[in-house]
């Protein structure tokens, strides 16, 4: 029973860290507008971080689930603003079910980046409404709070097929017929798009079973960049708490800010228990991993958005400017909890997948 | 128990509405509803001609006593103008910190030299202020002010710098709580000054927020001067005339906040129901309590008032800032999770939403005046006698 | 504009107070099994305080509901477990709907404890499945959680006429058909009852308007007397913080003690302006009165629960034995809570109310 | 990341479930389920005639070293003794003091006559101990007590009070933390003794709780003796011993809790789902959180495990308290909202069900042990580095 990374994960944890926190000296990374995304994304090719999950064939490190969130996490909590995630975290994933590895090769090297196209309308994950349609291998529909939907190269789209079950399809952003209107999100690092599709061009990459596969490692993915950004805030808090000083002592030495620090604490590991426990069953293909990912989700984005705020509250005014960065992970708290299911619709989940009627002494 | 107005208040109320439905048409029309949270900087000009009208026809400082050009009239009265005022889309004042935080202290503290000087050109709006307590290493803890000012070729010299100053880029003074004695500790050797704000010594900075738009200013003091008479209580007595001015908020413009969250969370509870979230319980159940606590929040004011008006002790006093700014705070967050995904979404010029700002901006409520934990721990000590805290 | 009490009603508190203090000297009022509850009926008989709000002409003050509040909130800070809510405070006001004043006489002598038969199956307020029916006089049913139902002489019962309607009945406990089974309850002050009626006679003493406004006084003086307890558990939790010392200092010193007290004070200040707001609208039947009473009991059993859990974290080992009286203010905050419509009920019910519709610059 | 349990530890797994499968049966079967909380003073003789049978037969004392009588086993192969002794409804221990404190602290700092006469009478089952620490006066601030010792005669003779002592009345034996050297202050001049219980200078009381039945007792010493070779490390040094006791609990009876925790929560569950509540999203949402909360309980726990085996400092080990203790708390509170008006009602003799005692009793996790309030600041101090608060 170990509940920790092996020499591999550890040591590529140590190289992401320290190419994000290289990337600009003075960490504003923080501030997304003054990084050059794109010379950061060629960095990370060259790193070999593009082929993380992608098979050894194609020059990849044939990482899983725990591997891919180990990264995630450091990501979250150095706040790349990067479609990472999507391009490559799911979207070697999902490309591994299509026959043609040409996208899967343009991943890895840099130049294709990919973003899921799902929520429509109000943007519930739930998907009992979703129109959009496949016909004749065309695409019909709308997308909504397509996150880096401007700057794709290629959407992973679920829609409707024949007989209305669900279908994971690649479309390319050249395609014919396909509109992206770009828009500003409270997140400066975290645009979106909406999407329209009106019969365009698409490859079937699977099924219900893929959208499912894809949907859940993607909410793993998003729980892991929290847990990330959960420590992030935590850690801002205690070393200001610790420098600080008001009526002549560090304001870390007041309870009412000790215990702010310790709820902190206590949320992030929890956290990160959940997050852990939910990686290795996706890895392990585990039959509750879809429950466990809903524990995760729930746990982790609740406590990055409880941390921001918190953090926030115990630095006091200085965490209201733009300057200081504590305000882009609470921006991106926010949308973390709100774009990958939310903390009910993760318990309503958490309950259909039989979280409250499994026994508890199975192995974590 | 008698929870209605009197009637002499009614008329009051009647009249008040009446004159803000007159005046605010035509030429003011165009004002109603600007210069509020996030807004502070439309119509700087024409925000002032309407306060100096404001002025002229004796709407301006009700609650001060005639002699220093007020109307003596009671909080009551003053509430009810405050929550017309609101109801009627009045713009956002500038002209507030003179006449709720300065003025008061001028007619307690002030020489009648300062009070000809100063009162009159607040009450007819031609004067405006701005506050410099807050420091960068002085926030919560006040008595940690800094900026030092000495006396040199007869007039008082400032050096140091201010923070959180709302409006200082529309005010013509500031009063300044600046440490007068050097090498003094904590309360003792602070002064209070009344420094112009049009003069080389001084800059301006606006505080780029959170929301990317700036309600604060930082306030370089670099060498600015003003005359040596322009020291409010003896120089060294700064503390206590500083207290003074925090005491002076009687809160009746709390009850003009709370329309204007009233309103907010109308807006809330209408996109609940047009995106259909309105149907989940769990949303319903958040609505149904912020609904509650803004009730229950205006009714401790109503109780506040009545309190202060027959000279008891007010603990639902005590307690408003407090309850008000987690309020808001909470219903930020709701607001966010009912546009859901949506949230996220800025308008199409890239600037942020309304209730985005308010979501945002709305972490500062509990900060500023006094941050939850401040908050609490005078409650303790001041409302419930606890002993005082190890600081 | 006058958030006060009248002369009156501040000597009658002064009186009860006096009184319930009295009872016994040490307060063991506050060990119900203790207290000789028929002779103190049969003081509060001599002292007038059972024709508080009965007409003048039979002997009673007739108080309005403000006057009802105002003692009942004095009787739950001093933890009187007497059935003086159902018997005075609802009692006569049910009982001057009855054409024959004997009973309201009865009461006011001290000879007729009343109360109320309401709730059935799982003792849902809503009454939507309300099954207990009067046909030709006679009433067959089941009441559940009939407070002091072992003890009462007379029911008030809420049951259906002819066209499933709500009506309100009496019924005399030594009637025909009528079964009373006795229950111990978790607060040892507050002994239940289920009562069977099986063609039992009954006098009807008005429809549904009747039931609706038993009902909303129910609430809004189970508030008062919630609220009352919830400032007797902010005392205590003051005067222990005050007087115990740790780390040899006050405790009440410590920022964490002193942020317990001042919620408590947050919570009981908000409590008392929502009682006294809907006793003054019940007063002036206003109508938004029962949206009032549903803010109310929300605001101030939430109130009472809160202090008086907190009061026990404030006090520490001490407040979970016997002989402290805390436990028994917390029993029965917990009763209050659950038996008068909970939170989340309430909620519900100011909705329905048109809580989230009324414009807010009314008139307090 | 191995989450799965290594080969050696299933047969374990396998072989703690069988033994006590086969030996709750027959004559020890009505033991079952017998001894928890609320039912302390079940059949005492019978669970300390069956812990004597655990003794001999090696199941107690498990990770004491070998030559002190242990068997030096994993700190997972404890657990997973714990979990499957909670799961097979093991009778609840009387022996776990001496095993898991006093044992312990015996081992590291006890003399060899110590060891000798003490450690093979716990793990026989022969000898039960109690903790003699909290007093009146000194509750969360144990350097504050008060309890005194002096030599006399050749021995030592205690004065004094001491609370919260579980358990008391069926010990053969007290360890007392009390205060050696007159006039000594705080950490100073206090011995760790160890003290027996039959004999006519000690009186026991048990307390009545909030529940009406009795977990803790209150123990009187008047003159109560001990020999002079009963003191653990040197006189003066007791509050160094003291502290090594309460670090020497290792978190595997967490787990046996855990389960037990999770048989409350499916009864509160299963009850919602008979009387229909279980309908209302609110009390849905309300279930799963505390489900969610008690899985996440759990893998923290094995985190702490992981940490504890490879000697990791454990932040996640410091919230455990904390976070059990409040989560015990809100299911308490969650199980009488999903009752509803059936809450109140007590069983047919009058004693309080279940659900109630457990509602109730759970308001003291939040204190005993080290109050919320107390586990936060060690948190902050210890786990996160802040600096000491002013006490």
């Amino acid at each position: 029973m170990r509940f920790e990374f092996n020499e591999l994960q550890l040591e590529l944890r140590q190289v992401v860290g320290a190419f994000l926190d290289g990337l600009n000296p003075t960490h504003t990374l923080l501030s997304p507008e003054k990084t050059d995304e794109t010379k950061a994304w060629a960095q990370a090719a060259e790193l070999g971080l593009l082929g993380l999950n992608a098979p050894e064939a194609v020059g990849g490190l044939a990482g899983g689930p725990v591997t891919v969130a180990a990264l995630l996490e450091v990501m979250g909590n150095r706040h790349w603003s990067s479609p990472y995630l999507s391009t490559v975290a799911i979207g070697l994933d999902a490309l591994s079910f299509s026959p043609d590895q040409r996208w899967v090769e343009a991943i890895v090297k840099g130049d294709l980046q990919v973003t899921l196209a799902v929520l429509e309308g109000r943007g519930s994950l739930a998907l009992t409404d979703l129109e959009s349609t496949v016909r004749g291998g065309q695409i019909f529909g709308r997308k909504n709070f397509v996150l880096h939907g401007g700057a794709a190269d290629l959407f992973l789209v679920v829609a409707r097929e024949a007989g209305g079950h669900l279908g994971l399809f690649a479309v390319e952003a050249s395609a014919v017929g396909l509109t992206v209107c770009g828009e500003a999100a409270m997140d400066p690092g975290r645009p979106l798009a909406t999407i329209t599709f009106e019969g365009t061009p698409c490859q079937r990459l699977g099924g219900g079973d893929a959208v499912e596969r894809i949907l859940n490692r993607a909410q793993l993915y998003s729980a892991a960049e929290s847990l990330g950004g959960a420590q992030a805030c935590l850690d801002l808090a205690v070393s200001y708490a610790k420098d600080r000083h008001q009526f002549g002592r560090p304001i870390g030495s007041f309870q009412a800010i000790q215990h702010h620090c310790a709820e902190m604490l206590l949320q992030v590991e929890s956290a990160r228990s959940a997050v852990y426990a939910a990686a290795h069953a996706a890895e392990h293909e585990r039959e509750e991993t879809a429950m466990q990912i809903a524990m995760a989700q729930a746990t982790a984005s609740e406590a990055f958005f409880f941390c921001a705020g918190t953090c926030i509250q115990v630095l006091g005014g200085i965490a209201i400017t733009w300057e200081h960065p504590v305000h882009l992970f609470f921006k991106r708290a926010q949308g973390s909890r709100t774009l990958w299911g939310d903390p009910s619709f993760q318990r309503r989940r958490f309950i259909a997948l039989g979280g409250l009627d499994r026994p508890l002494a199975e192995a974590p | 128990m008698d929870l209605s107005l009197q009637t002499e208040d009614r008329t009051f109320q009647d009249e008040v509405r009446e004159w803000l439905e007159e005046q605010l048409a035509g030429d003011w029309q165009h004002l109603r509803g600007r210069g509020g949270p996030s807004d502070e900087d439309a119509l700087i000009e024409e925000r002032k001609l309407w306060e100096q009208h404001l002025g002229a026809n004796r709407w301006t400082c009700l609650s001060w006593p005639q002699l220093a050009g007020g109307r003596a009239l009671s909080l009551v009265q003053e509430v009810l103008f405050h929550e017309a005022y609101a109801a009627a889309q009045g713009p956002g004042r500038l002209g507030h910190i003179g006449e709720t935080l300065l003025g008061p202290t001028l007619i307690h503290h002030g020489s009648d030299e300062q009070k000809g000087r100063f009162l009159p050109a607040i009450q007819q709006g031609t004067d405006y202020w701005c506050q410099g307590y807050s420091e960068p290493n002085a926030g919560s803890d006040l008595a940690g002010v800094q900026t030092r000012a000495e006396v040199r070729d007869g007039q008082w010299v400032l050096t140091g710098q201010k923070t959180w100053t709302s409006l200082a880029h529309v005010a013509d003074w500031c009063f300044v709580l600046c440490r007068t004695e050097l090498g003094s500790q904590r309360h003792q050797g602070l002064s209070y000054l009344l420094v112009p704000m049009d003069q080389p010594g001084v800059t301006i900075r606006p505080i780029k927020q959170i929301t990317g738009t700036s309600e604060f200013n930082e306030v370089f003091f670099d060498g600015a001067v003003t005359e040596l008479g322009h020291c409010v209580g003896a120089p060294g007595d700064g503390w206590a005339v500083a207290m003074a001015t925090l005491g002076f908020e009687r809160g009746a413009s709390t009850f003009g906040q709370q329309l204007n969250f009233f309103n907010e969370l109308q807006d809330i509870t209408n996109a609940a129901k047009q995106n259909g979230c309105f149907d989940d319980p769990l949303i319903q159940d958040r609505l149904a309590q912020s609904w509650m606590e803004l009730r229950v929040m205006r009714l401790n004011a109503w109780r506040m008032i009545h309190h202060l008006q027959t000279d008891q002790p007010s603990a639902v006093g005590a307690i408003n800032k407090l309850y008000w700014a987690r309020w808001h705070r909470k219903m930020g967050e709701l607001a966010m999770d009912v546009l859901g995904p949506a949230s996220q979404r800025a308008q199409t010029d890239g600037e942020l939403t309304r209730l985005q700002r308010v979501f945002l901006f709305s972490r500062a409520d509990t900060i500023y005046a006094g941050s939850n934990e401040i908050q609490k721990t005078l409650i303790a000590e001041r409302a419930l006698g606890l002993p005082r805290s190890a600081r």
